[in-house]
């Protein structure tokens, strides 16, 4: 028990609110905002428009400032909003049931690796090592005090052949993890791989599950995890109308076959009917399936992304299929168009020579720091650097266009890209 | 004024529209359009609602008014402590030089939201009486997770405890659920310690710990809202065992500024910044989890930690300049960390909430938060004592509660009155209802 | 699942809080104090409510929740045509470099919003037919105020019409009570026109007008929601006398992009943007009520003026550099003007929201939201003329609305049903009603 | 009737919310922000602090979407905030009764001496000449058709005299018009010239009425209008938590002696009871006054302010009487301290002798433009320049400090003005 106020180093006294205004105004006056005209980031976070309607919807005090709705009559607003956002997911993924969010993609996905290994009672999984370094990062964090074999398979030319996926499936394979697009951009063969996998040997008649790591907008124009065979989906959300907001709260997705909802992760939201026949919403399965199982529970998630969710539900609701189609189709021509533009500059070329979506990796002539120095003068973020992410060399420079970038802020990248060799031989 | 509602009043959004209407548009396609090969294209367009905006605006607007909420409803809920969520926090944390940053930016352009982050880790460290923070875990659960974590990277350290075979983890009868859920994500052993008048059972409890102990979970105050006075002699027989102690602390509204979890000895954890920081609940969240540690057990954190250059070493100033080294920075280079517990920085959103908050009320004010809190329990408990029994607050015998308290309406169960009746009620007169049937059975 | 509430649940502000509560604090005093007169202080602190923030935002939640609005409920409203609010006008009209805008700021800083102002003059413009616009009036009836006291100098102009006999304006009986007013206020002699059908009665309105005539004002389409068609006659008879037509332009969202005022004879008339271009109506306020005129009147427009240098002559470029003249200007420098009719520049916010919903929809656009509007009339006409009469609605004789109609339910009315009973009814319903008992009895 | 669409210059295709988006953000970016450390503008409107609880709540789509309140039953929740509103104008300057809101302060001015022509059928209008020149200008056209008599009286160093006053005053005296702080920032004597005016010679009884231009601000230090014997108050509600927005919409307040009720022009609302005895509220008095009384009407205004009444009702309840007194005083030390620096410096001082609140005039030892090219540079607005405005010289700066300019903001003014003199001795 103190007799006095604790020691805060930079806080002695309350701040009036005119005061931390003035100091949160000046915090951010020292960050740069990315998400402007010359923001090339990808690497799992993406730049994305996001309509008005979702931070003015969401924004409101009836769903920012409300617990969570464990008690239904109180909270038939953001069931509701819950159950919208479980249907919208199932078909943006093509499977059967979501729930109602968890934390982010790298947590999904070893989320969705434990329910593999609760469901198959196996204790292999494979990991393609196009998968975004953090999300393998996390994997390896989540399964490395339980008796697991976590393997990763090698990519050929930034992606993974079914032929490599064949070979590693064995009966003793819980899962298979894919990527696509991959960390690198890439698309991979869900469709091939995931049938590989299903059809390995298998002892107890549960062959590995299929796990697709997928982008929610890809989802808008190319086949969805569900079309190719895959068993469970996790993906970030956060191009679904949230803004990067230096790395979260972002929004994990997570959906899967019917069978396999029972053991699924989360909250997940129900319809019922009431005494006088009008339909409502409730926490089914499991409310706090932590109290129910206790130590028996093969998740502890609690607290999840409710507010995520509800802007992923209004974005979508405010693109609607040929909304996110046309966005998807923009990222996909504008990426190729920039990427066309930049494999014809003397010193420059793609890394990979397969299909990509709206992110590629280029070898530039000089190191990719360089490069991303030089844009800063000119407030363009070119892009990320590979080596320091950990996918690739020095002098690999990772490129995300999205639907937001105009011809002219492509244009602009190009110029840069071109200069940059040139005026470093130029000593300034 | 209101007609009974019907299905046709509260469509699904997927109900609402009509085929082609949208609620928002791009410009046309300004480069030429690429080959795009038929086999990566999806057959049909997806199932999604088509609304015009008018519609959309609407439907969320109607969901909005079928929600309790802070901004408008009072919440008695203890542990999951819903507090007011000041504007200026949600205006300050839209500002778009911090909802625009990319999380793998370059640190010389993100002095601001870094030195936030790092500010932050100083003062939970401070609150906890502990040394050092990981702001990463993205939630209460998510923080006991990487405590766990980081308790068993200790003890399987060779030039640490090297205990490997510390496996067990005891959490009392009353323990949160996510407490036992997060040991068994980790392969961790479960014990349950039984409580006694409320309070862990110290006697058990010393049955119980042996050196296959690496820890216990504690709640304090715990769920039924009482500070657990005995504590220290709880830390004292884990210590003396070897073991650790740690904390639960999604109660952490009744103490901060009062004491120090740290002081009554305390080793490791977690913070709720949704329950006590007041970062807004959001249907459900987002949380963020913090954790809190004492040195010996710092090398093992996740990564990455937000860190701070020494003064002189290099200033912001030279850095803007891109000539040095920036003051704020996020270290991955820690060889004994657990690793990453998610992607890239943590809930930043979250945490610059959180850092307002704090700032805004300053040392004094964090004090007295907790002071009223425990007050305003206290006093709500004395008067619903003589219709409402209060088993575990009797201030005739001195038993006062921490900041939330259990009551058994026992008269009116007799009556058969029920608790979800008592609940209804409560909705009726739109006041949330309080957590049910928990930790005790019958209770409110 | 509602008590029936009482006072004690709906109480004003002032009976919230507690003595000392404040919802907002400012930094301590940073300079020294200076000397501060006894007798200018006053006597005791104002007797305003004193409430902490939670309380303010409980308060003014529920005031929201007991609120009809258009993001939650239809409007059937007619002249005051309700249109959806778009949420990006209202977030780009927040932002920092719009909403931070002192008035008298340089011209060369505030190119970007000058631009809007001038690019909305011209729109308006052509949206009108007519020459010039100004976008001083606060609101439409500021606008009528400020047209007549246009047509007055025009008339005493010794230079122009030299006329300032013509002190008579002509008002249909049908006119909004707005029209008389604001003849009042500028001294001119009302004069009613009587209708015949719904409609301007022709031979009455020629005994009406002489040489004393200065302006008729008309609406049309009109209150009754009929397209007058002997709009180009009237105009004939007005100007033969040497008279000038009034356009009030309240029900302009009938006919935008689709006929100009201009064209059937308007000489000068007003917008009202929270009528006709989408700017939130606000409870009431705020609008906007620019008004357009053919180039004989222009030189009377109020001061200031938004204007362009021709290009060539100075760039913004060059401006901004400090080194030439902006783009962009405020003229004051308009000697016919009849003066200024408030202080500053305008409405800014209001009209940068104007030019916001204008882009957005482009020429096409504007054309088909009179068209939508004047089509969802007619078929909510003819669904309901069956059981509600409708005057001057009969598709049989091609009778047709514009975008509102008039109804006299008299079955209804013969069995006792008021109208407010059917008012009330809608409120049940959600729907705000209709205005009622105008422009005739027993009408909604 | 047009066969197709209209031909507008720069707008020949709809704009996509995300082009508005772009050109809206980039026209922003031609404004500069004054409301910032460096401004030091007044002259009518003022860079106060905004409580984040004000956009918050008022930005609701509730209230901003709104329509007016003539349907009771649907608005009681807007029809309490304007009572609430227009009890607190009657508290801020000491009157019985206000309105729901006027135009602005020019117009409120204006109506408030076509209410004084009207209830005391008299022909003279007494107006300060030290009223803000907007105003002057709105009146002069206002009255312009009327057979009214409009006379400026003159000031002795920034202030009228009640001498002045007496003299001017006669039988046919409709209203004697005083602004204080007047545009000098000067506090003008309210009590003694409505004293003047009120014991002047009448023939009917009816002697002037006296009308008070207030600032909303100065009112939680200073003596209010109803306390110095003022019979109608009008002002600009700006400074009450709306922001500048290059002049509008801003917030006209009008507030009067109980015997005038009958005669205020705009809306009013009232409390009522209903049928089981619970309080209500409506709009009262005329609803729609023009309808009723047409061509006899006195005022015409219909569409008023409402949003930004409910935003200064948000305000003061956010303040309160402790938090409004503390943003007067400090406004008032702060323009003192900055005063006091700057009539210390070379060259400098201040034009009037008189007591002020937050504004004062400078001469400067150049041109005032000079001062405000060179404030440019370093992003500080010193000021507004007399000669432009119409109220002095062109070596004089109208200054006006609030409580958001800190001690450190003051300083960088001092050391501008230091500046400015020498530098324009060295050609650059
Ligand atoms: C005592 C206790 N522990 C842990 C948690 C889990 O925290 P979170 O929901 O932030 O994951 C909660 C909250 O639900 C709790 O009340
Ligand atoms: C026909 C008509 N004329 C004039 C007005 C007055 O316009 P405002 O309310 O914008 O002053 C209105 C609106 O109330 C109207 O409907």
């Amino acid at each position: 028990r103190l007799d006095q106020p604790l020691e805060m180093p930079g806080l002695d006294q309350p701040r009036s609110e005119l005061q931390l205004h003035r100091d949160l105004t000046e915090l951010a006056r020292q960050n740069r905002q990315a998400a402007q005209a010359g923001c090339f980031l990808g690497g799992g976070g993406y730049d994305h428009f996001i309509p008005a309607a979702v931070d003015y919807l969401a924004g409101q005090g009836a769903f920012v400032t409300a617990y969570t709705p464990y008690q239904a009559e109180a909270s038939q607003g953001a069931l509701q909003a819950f159950f919208e956002f479980q249907t919208q997911v199932c078909r943006l993924t093509g499977l059967d049931v979501a729930n109602a969010s968890v934390y982010e993609a790298a947590t999904a996905t070893a989320e969705a690796v434990m329910m593999a290994l609760h469901v198959t009672g196996k204790r292999r999984v494979l990991v393609a090592n196009t998968i975004h370094p953090h999300i393998r990062a996390v994997l390896r964090t989540y399964l490395a005090d339980l008796a697991v074999d976590l393997i990763e398979l090698p990519a050929a030319a930034g992606r993974i052949d079914t032929e490599t996926v064949r070979d590693a499936c064995d009966q003793d394979t819980a899962c298979l993890v894919i990527q696509s697009p991959n960390v690198y951009g890439l698309i991979e063969d869900w469709s091939g791989h995931f049938a590989a996998a299903h059809q390995s040997p298998t002892s107890n008649h549960k062959p590995p599950l299929g796990i697709a790591l997928f982008n929610p907008i890809a989802c808008g124009l190319l086949k969805r995890p569900g079309d190719c065979g895959a068993d469970i989906a996790v993906g970030e959300g956060q191009p679904l109308g949230i803004p990067m907001q230096y790395g979260g709260p972002w929004l994990g997705l997570f959906a899967a076959r019917k069978t396999l909802m029972r053991k699924m992760p989360g909250r997940l939201v129900g319809q019922t009917i009431d005494r006088r026949g009008r339909r409502g919403f409730c926490l089914t399965l499991q409310t706090r399936e932590q109290h129910i199982r206790g130590a028996k529970a093969t998740s502890n998630i609690c607290t999840n992304q409710g507010l995520l969710a509800l802007r992923a539900t209004i974005y979508l609701s405010a693109m609607g299929p040929h909304g996110l189609r046309e966005v998807a189709s923009q990222c996909y021509h504008k990426a190729h168009h920039a990427a066309a533009q930049i494999a014809a500059l003397d010193g420059y070329d793609l890394a990979y020579a397969g299909p990509f979506f709206h992110e590629f990796v280029v070898n530039c002539p000089v190191p990719a720091r360089a490069v991303i120095d030089a844009g800063r003068q000119r407030n363009i973020l070119p892009g990320l650097d590979c080596a320091e992410l950990g996918i690739g060399t020095e002098n690999q420079l990772l490129i995300a266009v999205t639907e937001k970038r105009s011809a002219a802020d492509i244009d602009a990248l190009v110029d840069l890209l071109q200069r940059v060799p040139a005026d470093r031989n130029v000593p300034v | 004024m209101h007609q009974s509602p019907t299905n046709a009043d509260f469509p699904l959004i997927f109900e609402r529209g009509a085929p082609g209407a949208r609620a928002t548009d791009l410009p046309p396609l300004d480069v030429p359009k690429a080959d795009l090969p038929d086999d990566l294209v999806a057959d049909a367009p997806l199932a999604l609602p088509e609304v015009g905006q008018l519609d959309l605006v609407r439907h969320y607007t109607h969901l909005a008014a079928r929600n309790f909420s802070v901004d408008a409803n009072f919440y008695p809920l203890g542990s999951c402590t819903m507090k007011f969520n000041p504007p200026l926090n949600e205006a300050a944390a839209a500002l778009p030089r911090f909802t625009g940053m990319h999380p793998l930016q370059d640190d010389r352009d993100a002095q601001g939201i870094l030195k936030i982050l790092y500010q932050l880790r100083i003062w939970l460290a401070t609150i906890a009486g502990l040394d050092e923070v990981s702001l990463q875990p993205c939630a209460g659960a998510h923080g006991e997770f990487t405590a766990l974590k980081v308790i068993r990277a200790y003890f399987h350290d060779p030039d640490a405890a090297n205990q490997p075979q510390r496996r067990k983890v005891l959490t009392p009868d009353t323990a949160h659920g996510t407490n036992p859920a997060s040991c068994a994500m980790c392969g961790a052993d479960v014990v349950t310690v039984p409580s006694k008048d409320g309070l862990v059972d110290l006697d058990a409890l010393r049955k119980l710990v042996d050196d296959e102990t690496a820890a216990m979970m504690i709640t304090n105050p715990n769920t039924a809202g009482l500070f657990d006075h005995t504590i220290t002699d709880i830390a004292k027989i884990l210590h003396d065992a070897g073991a650790l102690l740690y904390l639960d602390g999604a109660n952490m509204n009744a103490i901060i500024g009062v004491c120090r979890p740290g002081d009554f000895g305390v080793d490791i954890m977690h913070y709720n910044t949704h329950k006590t920081f007041s970062t807004p609940h959001g249907c459900g969240g987002p949380g963020a989890g913090p954790i809190a540690v004492r040195q010996f057990l710092a090398p093992y954190l996740p990564v990455p930690q937000v860190e701070k250059r020494a003064t002189g070493q290099a200033s912001y100033k030279a850095a803007t300049g891109g000539r040095g080294l920036p003051e704020y920075f996020l270290d991955h280079d820690r060889p004994k960390s657990i690793g990453r517990v998610r992607s890239f920085v943590g809930q930043s959103g979250v945490l610059l909430r959180c850092w307002a908050y704090i700032a805004a009320l300053g040392p004094q004010g964090l004090r007295s938060v907790a002071q009223n809190a425990v007050l305003n329990a206290n006093y709500l408990a004395a008067r619903l004592r003589h219709r409402y029994a209060t088993p575990y607050f009797d201030p005739d015998t001195s038993r006062f509660c921490a900041h939330e308290f259990v009551t058994v309406p026992k008269d009116l169960l007799d009556k058969g009155v029920t608790l979800i009746d008592i609940a209804k009620r409560l909705v009726d007169y739109r006041i949330h209802p309080p957590t049910m049937h928990w930790p005790v059975h019958d209770c409110l």
